[in-house]
């Protein structure tokens, strides 16, 4: 196993003027499940967007190192899994296609393919995989999202919300794959769900009030 | 050479996207359908000069390219798959990928007004096809590198609908000029070495802005 | 900016109108402050110390405002977005100040106040850009995404500014001086040499009306500064 | 229009007074804005 840390520093965020974020300051090595909690708007969603590359901060740093290598802030994507609101698949292409797209443009290895077939049946949408993602239910889609964002075994899993849109089925699988990660890697999730939580080695309260 | 399969995929994924949505094509299509039957009513028994009818044929490549050419980030934000795209390849890739993609389609589009436009209209006769062709592909290649960059930008405004053509008709001003002016050599029967230096224009125009582009590219795409 | 300095610009003005409308223009220029007379131009020489300097502090207020485009890019501070912005809007009102005397002085020497001559024709393209770049700054509601794409806008319009000087002789024929025109447009004006005066007189308005711009840009900055502090302070109480 | 062809000076007169006009217009807007930041900054 790869070693990793993960740390942010004095991360802050100013959206037209107004202070959303202030002060984010915390590290993370192997085999954390660290939560984020917080109230509705109080930025948790902005804070994983920073976290994860797509979003640049107005001030603060994160610092993301595989193996005692440090990668740049923005080009760690490789080793990124997220599942967010925000973030859609294609809606013309089938789950497969979704994929394979994926796959392609991450330049995963040639098993991707028992991979993304093993997801596809852990998350109980493999029989759905030719129909193409509009038809779906929004609670196939989130099945989906996850399956794309572990397609390509990711050393840091960020989930916003992560049983949102799930039901109990769906639930017990992202469970499942939430342990895996923790012992694979790092897992950070942002909710405020109390079973989420328990989850968590290390809650982290995004405190309202501080701006 | 990463870089270089990365953006051949997001080129494909375009282009197999634009074939199931018909998002663009079939809008495209009536709109050169229509713009071109307009010209031809509007002409009706009248012998326009070679001038105006250069000018006309760039005016329908400008406008269809500005309807066609919008959509390509604007998609993306709107279907909320952009966030996707840079959580996966670097923002270099992204605009490779989007510029193959609309040069292809811009292309695609003004060889279809072009050869239209030379069979429709009677008074149009191109006497030197190699200088005609040529236009034809630089001013697309040129067209596709600045409305990428601008499309990029406009994908991140507020109101997207009018902005595009505000934004890039000065930018493609030079270009257009250039273009209708080796159309007219070509209409003209000039021979190819004439039009050199149209041609360095159109080069050096489409070169400065795919370089300007990818210098920037970065900033507007990880806003 | 010192008081010194907008005192020295203001009386330097002065002098320079003054100079530019009083100074008597004779077919024999004998003393130093004497024009000679050219004609086809006469009198409407004069309009060369006003109206070029307008052209060109409408292009140093542009290049002053990619520059700090460029600049906000790079130190991402948003005071440089303001001094782009302040620069760019005074630069619009250079723009049609050179636009509207030019067409002044276009009626009265080439007949038509619009004539598509390349330098007018520059000159319009350089408003429709200013335009495009407001119309693109209203249209975005967030502050510092706002200050990234119009400072990314301006760097893209502002290089294919070189083009228009190798597209626009080829094009169209120059009634401009200096202009590669044909034969007709050269008329009185090409061969039109200022006289060692009223060079004098003109680089004199040149590097006024320069000083002057930097003295309104100033001015400009300092109300926007304080116009986002004061939002400032009331969207936090 | 013929006033001016004759009298060549006019057409001077007209180019200065553009410019000042232009100016004094910016100098009334830039007032008017220093003007209410001013009150936003009583209240």
């Amino acid at each position: 196993m790869k070693k990793l840390t993960f740390k942010s520093e004095n991360i802050a965020k100013l959206y037209n003027r107004r202070i959303i974020l202030e002060n984010i300051s915390f590290s993370l090595s192997d085999g954390t499940a660290f939560a984020i909690t917080g109230k509705n708007g109080s930025g948790k969603s902005t804070l994983v967007k920073i976290l994860c590359g797509v979003l640049s901060p107005t001030r603060g740093s994160v610092e993301f190192s595989v193996g005692g290598a440090i990668v740049p802030y923005p080009d760690y994507y490789p080793h990124i899994g997220l599942v967010s609101p925000y973030l859609n698949m294609y809606e013309e292409f089938t789950a497969e296609e979704n994929l394979s797209f994926i796959a392609k443009v991450r330049s995963l290895e040639r098993e991707w393919q028992e991979r993304s077939n093993m997801l596809l049946k852990e998350f109980g949408i493999y029989d759905h995989r030719k129909k193409e993602v509009r038809y779906y239910s929004s609670g196939m889609k989130q099945r989906l999202k996850y399956c794309a964002a572990l397609l390509h075994q990711p050393s840091l899993l960020v989930l916003d919300e992560p049983s949102s849109n799930l039901d109990s089925y769906g639930i017990d699988a992202v469970r499942k794959f939430m342990v895996l990660q923790k012992q694979n890697g790092i897992l950070m999730f942002a909710t405020n769900d109390a079973e989420d939580l328990q989850f968590a080695d290390r809650v982290y309260s995004i405190e309202i009030g501080n701006h | 050479m990463m870089i270089i399969s990365t953006s051949y995929h997001i080129f494909v994924k375009e282009f197999v996207s634009e074939f199931r949505t018909r998002y663009a094509l079939n809008a495209l299509l009536m709109f050169v359908v229509t713009t071109l039957s307009i010209i031809l009513f509007s002409i009706g028994q009248e012998s326009p000069s070679i001038d105006v009818l250069s000018g006309t044929l760039w005016i329908v490549i400008f406008f269809s390219a500005m309807s066609g050419l919008s959509r390509t980030f604007v998609a993306e934000e709107e279907r909320g798959t952009s966030l996707t795209l840079r959580l996966l390849v670097n923002a270099s890739s992204v605009y490779i990928g989007k510029l193959v993609y609309n040069f292809a389609l811009i292309l695609v589009l003004s060889v279809i007004i072009a050869v239209s436009y030379v069979l429709f209209i009677t008074e149009f006769t191109v006497k030197t096809f190699e200088i005609f062709w040529l236009t034809i592909l630089l001013g697309s290649a040129g067209l596709a590198s600045a409305s990428t960059i601008l499309a990029a930008i406009i994908a991140k405004a507020n109101t997207k609908g009018t902005l595009f053509p505000v934004l890039a008709f000065p930018i493609l001003l030079p270009l257009l000029l250039t273009c209708i002016n080796a159309t007219k050599l070509a209409t003209e029967g000039a021979f190819l070495v004439e039009a050199v230096k149209e041609f360095q224009i159109l080069i050096s125009f489409t070169v400065v802005m795919i370089a300007t582009s990818f210098l920037v590219f970065d900033f507007v795409w990880k806003d | 900016m010192k008081t010194w300095l907008k005192i020295a610009v203001s009386v330097w003005l002065t002098g320079i109108i003054i100079a530019g409308i009083a100074f008597p223009m004779v077919k024999v220029p004998q003393t130093w402050y004497e024009f000679p007379f050219i004609p086809g131009l006469e009198e409407k020489a004069r309009n060369i110390i006003f109206h070029v300097p307008i052209s060109w502090a409408t292009v140093v207020a542009f290049a002053m405002s990619m520059i700090y485009g460029i600049i906000y890019l790079r130190k991402k501070d948003i005071d440089y977005d303001l001094r782009s912005v302040s620069s760019a809007s005074l630069g619009l009102l250079l723009c049609i100040l050179a636009t509207v005397t030019g067409a002044i002085w276009a009626k009265f020497n080439w007949g038509s106040f619009w004539n598509w001559d390349p330098r007018q024709t520059s000159i319009f393209i350089l408003l429709l850009i200013y335009g495009a770049y407001f119309v693109l700054r209203s249209a975005i509601d967030e502050e510092e995404r706002r200050a990234t794409l119009s400072s990314v806008y301006s760097i893209i319009a502002g290089v294919t500014v070189p083009f228009f000087i190798f597209v626009m002789p080829r094009i169209m024929s120059g009634l401009h001086p200096g202009s590669l025109g044909d034969e007709q447009g050269k008329g009185p004006v090409l061969e039109f040499k200022m006289a060692p005066n009223m060079l004098m007189v003109f680089f004199a308005s040149l590097i006024g009306f320069t000083v002057l711009y930097f003295w309104m840009y100033s001015l400009k900055v300092r109300q926007m500064r304080i116009e986002r502090h004061v939002q400032q302070i009331t969207e936090t109480h | 229009m013929e006033f001016f062809e004759q009298n060549q000076m006019y057409v001077v007169l007209v180019v200065v007074l553009a410019i000042w006009f232009g100016f004094l217009g910016y100098m009334f807007v830039l007032d008017a804005k220093i003007k209410k930041l001013e009150e936003q900054i009583k209240k």
